[in-house]
């Protein structure tokens, strides 16, 4: 299940639906993303908003989410992301699986972040005294997203 | 043709969306670009680096040599930073 | 911080208290496992016992636990592990890593389940309408344990 | 010296926890095992196969070599199966 939404998440309520299982979950793993202070001087005042592309988040996080259900045996997937003003410690994103095998869970969820990172059209931008300043992209999430090509996936 | 811009860009463009009718020799998205930036001095800084720029038709990601059509949506993005 | 226990926990109100950051976390990844109904006959009236050998396994758990923050740069782990009776759908083991970045927290915590599968002392009995059996360890254990194996580790 | 057994390795040694006191010669785990199998059928039977045995002294892991001294927690276990 995919969620796209500006108001915050609870994940222990998340995880309980997972929870409420039909005996064939053996093992849920869970990502949750934070907002990082990252001006890194525990005011906790940093501030941060995330654009996102309406319609097209939706329409990504959909594939990414059947192509991890397509490689993995899993009885429950979901994301949730949020967009919107957004302070220093407050929750972004979270990525949840369930599966009989707790290394189909592991990697799924891996899975899922490193291509939402590299795919899912959200974009941030740092207040700062200073200014506002666009996140740039990391080489290193293209690196982890990576990881994950097959020969299929072509571009 | 609906033409979004997002993020960086859209700051550049000084506009989020515009309906657009390019001329007829347009048929991909490189040639859109082309048309574009001959429309405003903030397009032609948008564009002027397309290493940086992500381009969408459709809600799906594209190449530069992808056709577009009059019904299209095409959207122009920074790499993205979400999660 | 280890915890061995026979009553259940609450996996939202745990992932609260990561939540409750310092802005320095970027990232928690947590697991959940839980008791599949090994009967596969959905009834969930599944049951097993879980023995455990007081001691050393806070010990081990402390080891693996410590091990995990060598490694990563982590801001907080957790390691709840029961003992006991459980029935299908269950929860038996949780680990949650706090880190700065989504990388340490998704390899400490797949670390710590691999290690903690293949060191803690706890040993599984299933209760059937057929008798008692205690579970076979695993090779694909074993495997997943050797994967984080370093040359310092020698045996 | 203290001795422990968990899992099935108690179940067929009878019982889970027994205070011992080896001959002198018995130095390390390897002679603890050949000295105990010699005190039940349940325990010979326990230790027939050593290849599904595992081995703790004072709570760490160790193998059949590692020396044993009277104060010693000595623990006997099947592979385990937690998480």
């Amino acid at each position: 299940m995919i969620r796209v939404q500006a108001e915050d998440f609870d994940p222990g309520a998340e995880i309980a639906r997972f929870n409420a299982g039909n005996g064939k979950v053996g093992g849920i793993c869970m990502f949750l993303g934070l907002v990082r202070d990252f001006m890194g001087d525990g005011t906790g005042v940093a501030g941060m908003t995330l654009e996102h592309y309406p319609g097209m988040t939706e329409k990504q996080l959909a594939a990414i989410e059947a192509e991890a259900r397509r490689r993995w045996p899993l009885e429950d997937a979901l994301i949730i992301h949020r967009y919107g003003r957004l302070q220093a410690g407050d929750r972004i994103v979270l990525v949840a699986t369930a599966s009989a095998h707790r290394e189909a869970a592991f990697e799924s969820c891996h899975f899922l972040m490193d291509w939402l990172k590299t795919r899912a059209p959200f974009w941030k931008i740092e207040h700062t005294a200073g200014g506002d300043h666009w996140v740039a992209a990391k080489d290193s999430d293209d690196a982890q997203a990576a990881r994950w090509e097959t020969p299929a996936d072509g571009a | 043709m609906k033409v979004l811009y997002f993020a960086w860009l859209r700051a550049k463009a000084g506009l989020g969306e515009e309906d657009v009718t390019p001329p007829a020799g347009v048929a991909d998205v490189a040639g859109l670009v082309a048309w574009l930036k001959t429309r405003s001095a903030g397009l032609a800084e948008a564009f002027a680096d397309m290493a940086v720029v992500r381009v969408a038709v459709n809600q799906d990601y594209v190449g530069l040599d992808h056709p577009i059509t009059a019904g299209d949506e095409v959207a122009f993005f920074p790499p993205v930073t979400g999660g």
